[in-house]
């Protein structure tokens, strides 16, 4: 139950750090889009939005930390049902015979 | 303090209605059983109102000919119908109602973790319902409840916004509502209560919270981007403009279709309550009837396109959706037989609240195996849009929702007021309601195969006589419902004062005072023993369930 | 159709009413003989995963089989046979539109013969309906602003209801008709009763009025794609993707010409939104699916190579 | 959660602090959920019309500043980073520095605000907003070649860029006002370090709507951009 105190395990200078890189990571996201990857110029976008969310999640919103063990739980649960909405939808749009 | 029984004729103990008398002392409540109260009070109110328009259209209908209003009015009342049962009634009535009351008090809580937000919610639930009544008395809506677009977004010159933003207030009452289950159930039991403890109640209502969370907030932008598109005639949904109306019914059934679970599944948390008491019997299965619980609420995220197989999907999509949908049936099913299962060697006594629980068994498996027809693709494409439909979603959300609720009132409406309700009058509007409701709607199953549409002002002359059976049912069906609002107010002054624990049930709640003191409890409770321990509470059996 | 509908439905019923009346006897039966009786207590059971599994699985199974006959059955409702007699449907509020291929209109009253295949190409004008015939056991929503099809094969001669099956407005009820079902022979000569030209010959007319011709050429290549042959084959886009030209494909390149551009080609194609009515537009696309084939006007022979190998060449040009 | 704020004292139906800390925090977490289901519905909306009108989506996405939007992105980020370390001075008890760092996020917020006002301005004036006086003409891409665009499809964009950010600026004008507040209250000594549940559940929902911004970026802005 000793939960909240194991925040501190971090320094200013390590939030500070992961700022930094996930202002490199808004950068590399920039510089990606203006290379042709054909197809996977999205998926690379989608790619490093995703790692800077994980990132954000983890360690500034302490997941990692297990300041609240339902937590992680509680925000996959979210991402998993909207995965639900998002590709049940597109099951439809995308095996339409027309669109 | 368990099981103190009060004399009638002394004064009675402090308890969460006598603490405090002013409307100050209700309206600004933060106790969940006031606020249960106050959703009671709601909540009946909208039912009437609803009602009220039920019996309008069933009147519109005794004749083929549209003679009783206009089709315009009619097309309001129907759509009134369904938004005030689906949003004001259906929805809150079991957690907002049962739930509120109960949740706190079955796991030993003095409270839900928000008590302001459940206030708030219930707040944000009456802003709703002015918006909706205001709406209803300013000229109405006429898309049915469903608002699909572009008839809603463009073609209608009704009050769309406004009921828009109604709906959207009170789903996030229903959001706040369910997320306030889900923190007090996770962080508020009482010590010893494990999750294999919980009651089957606690565990059905954190499934629907489950739903209200990651459904309600889906609809609620749906809403947003439909009352935006009215008002500044764009095209997110209106093909004209380069929208797929598609979408809109995508968006809007991810939640309504999971809505419906949100309705039934507290009902069935009350029904697992009652055959556990009235068959002195724990649940045969109780960890299955739990998580079928849990199951429903997430396959239930999965079928939603069932709703739209004639709407233009593209076929695999419907053979995918068709498919997942078969698979709610499995939860549903192992609930059935499990209730079933626990009559087996019990010790059943045919108390109020054990006939709707008996009701409700029958009215769910069929409405629940009806479900199947809709979900058969070939079949649907002839049965949707019809009677069939109709029929199907008020024997599940009718016969399955008010059965459990009515039950579960009579069943905790000793604890609720501390007065016990005339036994005879409710077995009789007990009756009322079953044949009543069977009357009603089992005649629309086979009007819906014949071919009479949904939502039709007049039809061909070879529908009415099922027609009028259907609404000389409705017309029991509303004596059945008048009788308990009468005698349970009557009880609150005249019915015998009640045991704190007249079923001899088990459960948290039974064993504080009736009516429960402010906190709930006089110190915390700590749970030793199982759910439904029923082997450990004396069976008094022939002996009146009134304590005095 | 509707034999094969009923046939289903019937064994759906039958599980449904063992189902119930298996339930409803275990509890009426199980109420009765374990009622509360003086000095026998309940027995506690704690319940059986062995049954559990069986009561889950056994229904599975059954349900499985309603899934795959449902499946089966939807296909072939969703699926219209090549060789079918093709007739435009709009809807709009409040009435039933048809146009046959001969040029016939009606208004909320469709004449078709008895055993010939018919596929309904439908739209609406403006909200969604859906077309529901209870005696063809068959339904189907009409879209604004694309084609939904459906197809019946009817058998027996007689006037069958047509209702609107998707809440439209106001008269919603009203928006009704009959589908009049009669012999071949009673059919042609319904149909020698009416004036008009064929629907591709009204759609030939506005081609030219329109100026489409200008631009799509059969001749030579002109500053369009030359739409002789296109319908049903597959179109490579500029953006590579590739579609079949069929009815919404059509309908979408008069409508929104930039949406889907043929490889090759340049975006200059105005758009006709607005100016062609829903029945000027089922015309047009008539008359461009007639130029896939030999003889405009004889159905069934449409998924055949396009006529002339001069044809065929320049669909390859595009 | 927010409500809290006022009464820091341990409220009448929690056993202890940390059962109500442990609820409090749970409760946003799960606020938080509802609000990714909430933008979802835009994001699927957003996805369906992206694969439907791809042309038109990159040409709408075209007319929108990278230069703006990235800036935007990195104040958001950087926020995000003073927020963490307003929890961290709570933590830590360090009244000064944490009303310091709250007050730097709602700077940067209404920088953002700034920006994104600006944006909207300069789409107001090329009637980009969705309406009846919206316009695109065809756009040119950088080779100078045509890329079509019919104008309802592009409108199609516009409204759900005007949606999407729309419904994000909203929730940053509410995490400016809920920081304002609660920067006031900790200059007040509302906070110790055995009560700062306002300001990490505070902190909780800014993350969040750092993160949707963090999506709404390049799905918005850097659509088919290479040449």
């Amino acid at each position: 139950m000793s939960e909240h105190e194991e925040h501190t395990t971090h320094s200013q200078g390590f939030y500070i750090a992961i700022g930094v890189g996930l202002l490199i990571g808004t950068a590399t996201t920039v510089g990606a889009a203006f290379v042709n990857l054909g197809p996977f110029n999205p998926v690379v976008a989608l790619l490093i939005a995703t790692i800077k969310a994980i990132v954000v999640v983890l360690f500034f919103m302490h997941v990692k930390d297990a300041s609240e063990k339902l937590a992680g739980a509680v925000v996959l649960s979210g991402f998993f049902f909207l995965a639900i909405l998002i590709s049940l939808s597109l099951a439809d749009y995308l095996t339409r015979s027309w669109r | 303090m368990a099981s103190a029984v009060i004399p009638a004729n002394q004064a009675p103990k402090l308890n969460y209605l006598n603490n405090g008398h002013s409307l100050r002392s209700w309206l600004l409540t933060t106790d969940h059983k006031r606020i249960a109260v106050l959703y009671l009070i709601s909540v009946t109110t909208f039912f009437f109102f609803g009602g009220f328009f039920a019996m309008l259209i069933r009147l519109e209908l005794l004749t083929p000919q549209g003679d009783l209003m206009q089709a315009d009015t009619y097309n309001k009342v129907f759509t009134m119908h369904g938004m005030i049962m689906v949003f004001f009634f259906l929805i809150p009535v079991v957690p907002a109602v049962l739930g509120n009351f109960l949740i706190p008090i079955m796991i030993g809580a003095k409270d839900l973790a928000f008590p302001r937000i459940n206030l708030l919610s219930w707040y944000l639930y009456i802003i709703g319902g002015i918006l909706i009544t205001h709406v209803m008395l300013t000229g109405g809506v006429d898309t049915g409840w469903t608002f699909y677009s572009p008839f809603s977004t463009e073609y209608t010159n009704t009050k769309i916004v406004e009921a828009g933003l109604a709906v959207f207030i009170a789903g996030f009452s229903s959001i706040f509502t369910g997320l306030n289950f889900i923190v007090t159930i996770h962080r508020m039991r009482a010590p010893g209560l494990t999750w294999s403890r919980l009651p089957l109640f606690i565990w059905a209502n954190y499934a629907t919270s489950l739903i209200m969370i990651l459904g309600t907030p889906v609809v609620a932008i749906t809403i947003v981007l439909v009352a935006v598109e009215r008002l500044f005639h764009l095209g997110i949904f209106d093909p004209r403009l380069g929208g797929d109306p598609l979408l809109f019914q995508h968006l809007f059934w991810f939640y309504s279709h999971p809505a419906v679970y949100i309705m039934i599944l507290p009902s069935m948390g009350v029904i697992s309550e009652l055959i556990g008491c009235f068959s002195r019997k724990r649940i045969f299965g109780y960890k299955f009837v739990a998580l079928s619980s849990i199951a429903i609420a997430v396959i239930g995220f999965l079928v939603w396109a069932h709703h739209m197989f004639v709407a233009g999907i593209s076929l695999y999509a419907a053979m995918i959706f068709s498919f997942l949908t078969f698979f709610v049936g499995v939860p549903s099913a192992v609930k059935v037989f499990n209730w079933t299962a626990t009559l087996y060697k019990g010790s059943i006594s045919y108390a109020t609240p054990m006939l709707y629980a008996f009701g409700f068994i029958g009215l769910f498996t069929i409405g629940g195996l009806t479900g199947l027809f809709l979900a058969t693709l070939g079949i649907d494409v002839h049965v949707t849009d019809t009677y069939f439909v109709v029929a199907h979603f008020h024997y599940v959300m009718v016969g399955g929702v008010l059965m459990g609720y009515l039950g579960g009132l009579h069943f905790w409406w000793p604890k609720i007021s501390g007065r016990m309700y005339p036994e005879g009058w409710a077995k009789l509007s007990a009756l009322f309601v079953f044949v009543g409701f069977n009357l009603t709607f089992f005649p629309q199953f086979i009007l819906g195969y014949v071919g009479m549409p949904r939502r039709y002002w007049q039809y061909p002359p070879e529908f009415q006589v099922l027609n009028v059976l259907s609404t000389a049912g409705a017309s029991v069906l509303a004596v059945g419902y008048l009788l308990p609002m009468i005698y349970f107010l009557w009880s609150l002054r005249y019915g015998p004062i009640a045991s704190d624990n007249p079923w001899h049930a088990a459960g948290l709640e039974w064993k504080t005072t009736s009516p429960p003191p402010t906190f709930n409890f006089e110190e915390t409770p700590v749970v030793t023993w199982e759910a439904y321990n029923y082997d450990e509470i004396p069976d008094k059996e022939l002996e009146a369930p009134v304590a005095r | 159709m509707s034999g094969q509908v009923d046939a289903l439905y019937i064994y759906l019923l039958l599980v449904a009413g063992v189902m119930t009346a298996l339930i409803f006897v275990a509890v009426t039966v199980l109420a009765i003989k374990y009622r509360r009786v003086r000095g026998r207590e309940a027995q506690q059971i704690e319940g059986s995963t062995i049954l559990e599994i069986t009561w889950s699985v056994i229904p599975f199974f059954v349900m499985l089989t309603f899934f795959i006959w449902g499946a089966v059955l939807y296909f072939k409702e969703r699926t219209p046979p090549a060789d079918s007699t093709e007739i435009y449907v709009v809807a709009k509020q409040w009435m039933w539109k048809f146009e046959h291929m001969e040029g016939q209109r009606e208004i909320n009253e469709l004449h078709v013969p008895t055993g010939q295949n018919i596929k309904l190409i439908m739209t609406s004008q403006d909200v969604i309906h859906s077309f529901f015939v209870p005696a063809f056991r068959l339904k189907q929503d009409v879209l604004p602003g694309r084609y939904t099809t459906l197809w019946f094969k009817a058998t027996v001669p007689g006037r069958y209801h047509l209702f609107c099956a998707e809440y439209c407005g106001t008269n919603h009820s009203g928006m009704g008709g009959e589908i009049v079902v009669m012999e071949p022979r009673d059919y042609a000569q319904w149909m020698a009763g009416g004036p008009a030209a064929p629907l591709q010959e009204t759609g030939k007319q506005l081609f030219a009025t329109l100026g489409c011709a200008t631009c799509h050429r059969s001749d030579v290549q002109g500053r369009g794609p030359n739409l002789v042959g296109i319908y049903n084959k597959p179109v490579l886009l500029e953006d590579g993707r590739t579609v079949t030209a069929d009815e919404n494909y059509v309908r979408e390149s008069i409508l929104n010409p930039t949406a889907k551009i043929v490889n090759g080609f340049k975006p200059v194609m105005p758009t006709f939104q607005g100016i062609v009515s829903e029945e000027q537009l089922n015309a047009l696309v008539a008359y461009v699916k007639s130029l896939a084939q030999p003889t405009p006007g004889s159905a069934g022979l449409q998924n055949e190579p396009a006529a002339s190998p001069a044809q065929t060449q320049k669909t390859q040009v595009q | 959660m927010e409500h809290e704020a006022h009464n820091p004292a341990l409220l009448h139906h929690f056993v202890d602090a940390q059962q109500q800390k442990n609820a409090a925090s749970l409760g946003m977490w799960l606020f938080l959920v509802t609000e990714i289901m909430f933008f979802g519905g835009m994001f699927c909306a957003y996805l369906v019309y992206r694969l439907k009108y791809f042309n038109a989506f990159a040409a709408g996405s075209q007319q929108l500043s990278i230069a703006l939007g990235a800036t935007n992105t990195a104040v958001l980020i950087i926020s995000s980073v003073t927020v963490v370390l307003a929890v961290k001075a709570a933590e830590a008890g360090k009244r000064k520095v944490l009303v310091g760092y709250l007050a730097v996020t709602v700077l940067l917020g209404l920088t953002f605000l700034g920006i994104k006002g600006f944006e909207y301005r300069e789409k107001f004036e090329r009637h980009h907003v969705p309406g009846p006086t919206f316009q695109f003409t065809d756009t040119f891409d950088d080779n100078g070649r045509q890329i079509p665009v019919d104008s309802n499809e592009a409108q199609l964009f516009f409204s759900l860029y005007f949606a999407m950010t729309g419904m994000h600026a909203l929730h940053m004008i509410i995490g400016c006002g809920l920081f304002s507040v609660l920067a006031v209250l900790a200059w007040r000594g509302h906070y110790s370090p055995g009560y700062f549940t306002p300001i990490e559940n505070a902190g909780l929902y800014w993350h969040l709507v750092d993160i949707i911004w963090i999506y709404l970026f390049p799905l918005l802005y850097l659509i088919s951009r290479h040449s």
